[in-house]
């Protein structure tokens, strides 16, 4: 899994990792019965501790082609065998993108990214110039037409000045449909077209998240501090565990 | 009709420098085989098209293969990157490589155009992105509504490769699973190759199978184990730890030229 | 999420007057009870779609339920004419019925485009022939090549009618055998109705099945023997005689009511 | 099926009908391994009648999606639930129209209609004006892409002043691919860009075909006589039966 655990002890009976924390701050904002596009990693890790927790009817759908999969330990790849084996159906390629991602089928859709910008305009193609790339990342994959077709894009990345900048170096994909950004130190959503801070999480700061922006971040007047893990969150997730772990 | 054949057959007689070639797979099924047997048999300057490059053209990259990469998200599927891809990009070792990016639903709508003989894919997608600067895509409009849609030109290859479970003895070809874009692949290709685990005397249909007969094939070759480190479902499962472990062995030039010499050149053509 | 409903519910809470509405399956799977239910609620001035408008198409014409017919082959297959269909078109009985005529290839990509969320249905089709001066086609030119191609109308009908062998108790539905264009056809709706031959507790994975997830679906409908004098691959065969009977019975204004008076105003609804 | 037997008696040993003719004909000219997009009736008949004949490597293409479909009896519907229990492959109708048709795998394509021109373009839409028909005919269903997608189209069609007109009242399909149209009465090709009369079957003449014909019909100066259907044939076509007929 990418972005293994990190360390960070949070306050509160259990302690609890930075992962962990956006994982399940993911998590609780998915409603039951929301259709998710999932990839590997984080947002994985959030759609399946919904369906274990407050949203069992929350349907995964990976990028292969798997429909209302039902994985018992968190996938490493979007095409391991036990997506197709525990779906509804499994379609090809060409049709879910066509009918089910382009066809409006899917209500959230989770991205990462290696920059983000205060407009929530993601890249992940390369670092640098184009042609002559510092760092030539992976590209766009699903993410430009999940940006565009999904009701809400929910965005998770660890906050640092390096990711989050005043210009990205390449626009994969556009920022309009960022419904929140949950970071390892808090929680950003769009308010009057812009990024905003609107809660951080138990042992950050609002400095703390200034600190690892790179642009001037606006802070919310009404800032909260995110809930911690419950104990109960904490154990299904730990339950999840990943086949790459194994 | 497909001709059942030995893959360095195959190769062989359908693979030639310069061609436009796509091995698809997504995630299951990926033709590791082929792309090996390609690099024993010192092809050159292919462009190859591929949506998730993989391990497989990170492979075919390092060793010099490839002139033009077609694809559309180029990692290591959670591990990171690929450094034989970053090398020749970043670097230009061992040589240069042009790039083609799309996103994964405008490579899927140009295998399903080429698929349909149409000269482009129509989706709406690559909008409010640096995407359009930097690869091929048009926009139509629709004489309906007036909206602007994205247009990608058809993927055509000389030769379309893939791996499957099953083929009769007569090239017909069954796989299950996790069915990708291979139809897509075969049916856009000049030419198609398929690997198989297994050559049996009759397609039992399967639930979920997509069956390609043996007339859209040109040659099936009995590869067992061929999708390697990919899994092929219902004979074995994807070995993660490899992914893993290539993230240290294509992290370097020398180690990844020596793992190549024994793991593949080395090894005998099937 | 499907509610599974009576027919006659599913009827009266989604198909409105005036509702565009598309009753598919491809000489399989006709969904003749849902006609019926349409017939006995006396819904009027509907637009219906349909690839092949068959007998169940014939009998809401008769009936005046439709104002306008968009379809590709509106013939009795294997018998001859839809004599409601043609005495509607030819002697305007009983309403005049306006026809939007397509191939059979752009009927189905503008499912698929439909399916697809896009404005338009892209095809090689339409040139060469009288088609264009009398039906909703326009041409695009392709970015790439300047080659002209066929754009259709997406359909997206008010309501998608589907009868299927399976639902289980959930609303999610299974069909199999030739499925023809009914996924698209409930995947271009805004509202879908399936009625099926029986709800399982469980649906047992078939070759060759289209599966559709309850959350695609509006409501399902238990009628078994849903789709007769079609047929339900695994249930029951096509009732060819009865298709042969139609003739003679469509032929005539008065025979015609008076079947269906018999046989669906005063049959019970499901 | 349509045009079911006429009662021409042909000469020979074993007495024929018209459509026995017209199916055996038609079936001589696949090739085998051909496939074949075929519809119910007389074409039906020729193609199954050539896989137990000289090509029993021809394909089967319904327009249902039925690929490589074997029935042991002739269907009546091009949706009949044998197509789809002996097919290779049973695809939706989207697929078979855009990755089969149009993808350009059917090498031959049979058609029928109401009229035909000199030009073998075809009309299977209306007789009359458009808006105020005489006879509202079926319409095109997959005529219109089947005339110009595959390599050889087939037309076979009963030959009459009514059906073979100097002018058609709407075009249904293109007479570009048209390689030969079998009738009740002979054999026409294009040559030099106009159907021309190539054959003539035992029992009829070239008078015959000139006064069926609404236009002043060519006639090949080597025009031959069609040798008479073979006792095997006949008998592999009788086996054959149709669903409806029982």
């Amino acid at each position: 899994m990418n972005g293994a655990a990190a360390g960070v002890s949070g306050v509160g009976a259990v302690a609890w990792t930075a992962d962990e924390m956006m994982a399940v701050e993911a998590s609780r904002r998915l409603r039951n019965g929301d259709v998710c596009f999932v990839g590997i990693g984080l947002p994985s890790l959030a759609a399946n501790l919904a369906r274990r927790t407050h949203a069992p009817e929350c349907v995964l759908v990976y990028e292969s082609g798997t429909i209302g999969a039902k994985p018992t330990m968190l996938p490493l790849s979007i095409g391991d065998g036990e997506l197709a084996e525990t779906a509804d159906a499994v379609v090809s390629v060409p049709e879910m993108f066509a009918y089910w991602l382009q066809g409006g089928r899917i209500d959230v859709g989770f991205l990462g990214a290696a920059q983000i910008d205060r407009h929530g305009n993601l890249n992940s193609t390369v670092i640098g110039d184009y042609q002559t790339p510092k760092v030539r990342l992976p590209g766009g994959g699903g993410a430009p037409e999940i940006a565009s077709s999904v009701s809400d894009v929910f965005v998770m990345l660890r906050q640092s000045p390096r990711a989050f900048v005043e210009r990205l170096d390449f626009k994969t994909s556009s920022g309009e449909r960022v419904r929140v950004v949950v970071t390892d130190l808090g929680i950003l959503e769009p308010r009057g077209g812009e990024l905003t801070l609107v809660s951080v999480h138990p042992g950050s700061t609002v400095d703390d998240a200034r600190a690892a922006t790179g642009w001037d971040l606006k802070v919310a007047p009404d800032v909260q501090e995110t809930e911690s893990p419950r104990p109960a969150e904490l154990e299904a997730l730990r339950a999840l565990g990943t086949k790459g772990r194994e | 009709m497909a001709e059942i054949v030995s893959l360095s057959e195959a190769v062989r007689e359908l693979v030639a420098d310069e061609h436009t070639v796509a091995l698809e797979g997504f995630t299951h099924l990926i033709p590791h085989a082929a792309g090996h047997e390609l690099i024993r048999q010192g092809r050159r300057d292919l462009t190859v098209i591929r949506m998730t490059p993989d391990v497989v053209y990170d492979q075919l990259i390092g060793m010099g293969c490839v002139r033009k990469l077609v694809f559309s998200w180029g990692g290591n599927p959670g591990v990171g990157s690929l450094h034989r891809l970053r090398d020749a990009v970043e670097n230009g070792w061992p040589a240069p490589l042009e790039l083609e990016e799309h996103s994964h639903a405008g490579m899927a709508a140009a295998y399903a155009a080429g698929a349909s003989n149409l000269p482009f894919g129509l989706l709406r997608g690559y909008a409010d992105t640096d995407l359009p600067a930097r690869t091929r895509v048009g926009f139509v409009t629709c004489p309906f509504t007036g909206e602007q849609l994205a247009a990608v030109p058809a993927h055509r290859p000389d030769v379309g490769i893939i791996h499957a479970q099953q083929a009769d003895r007569h090239g017909n070809v069954q796989l299950w699973g996790i069915t990708g874009v291979q139809k897509e692949t075969v049916l856009a290709s000049k030419r198609a190759i398929v690997t198989v685990e297994e050559i049996v005397d009759e397609l039992e249909p399967r639930p979920g199978a997509v069956v390609l007969p043996s007339w859209v094939i040109d040659a099936v070759a009995c590869v067992p184990g061929g999708a390697h480190p990919s899994y092929a479902h219902g004979y074995y499962e994807r070995d993660n730890d490899f992914y893993v472990a290539w993230e240290p062995i294509s992290r370097d030039r020398d180690v990844f030229t020596a793992w190549i010499r024994e793991h593949v050149l080395e090894a005998v053509s099937v």
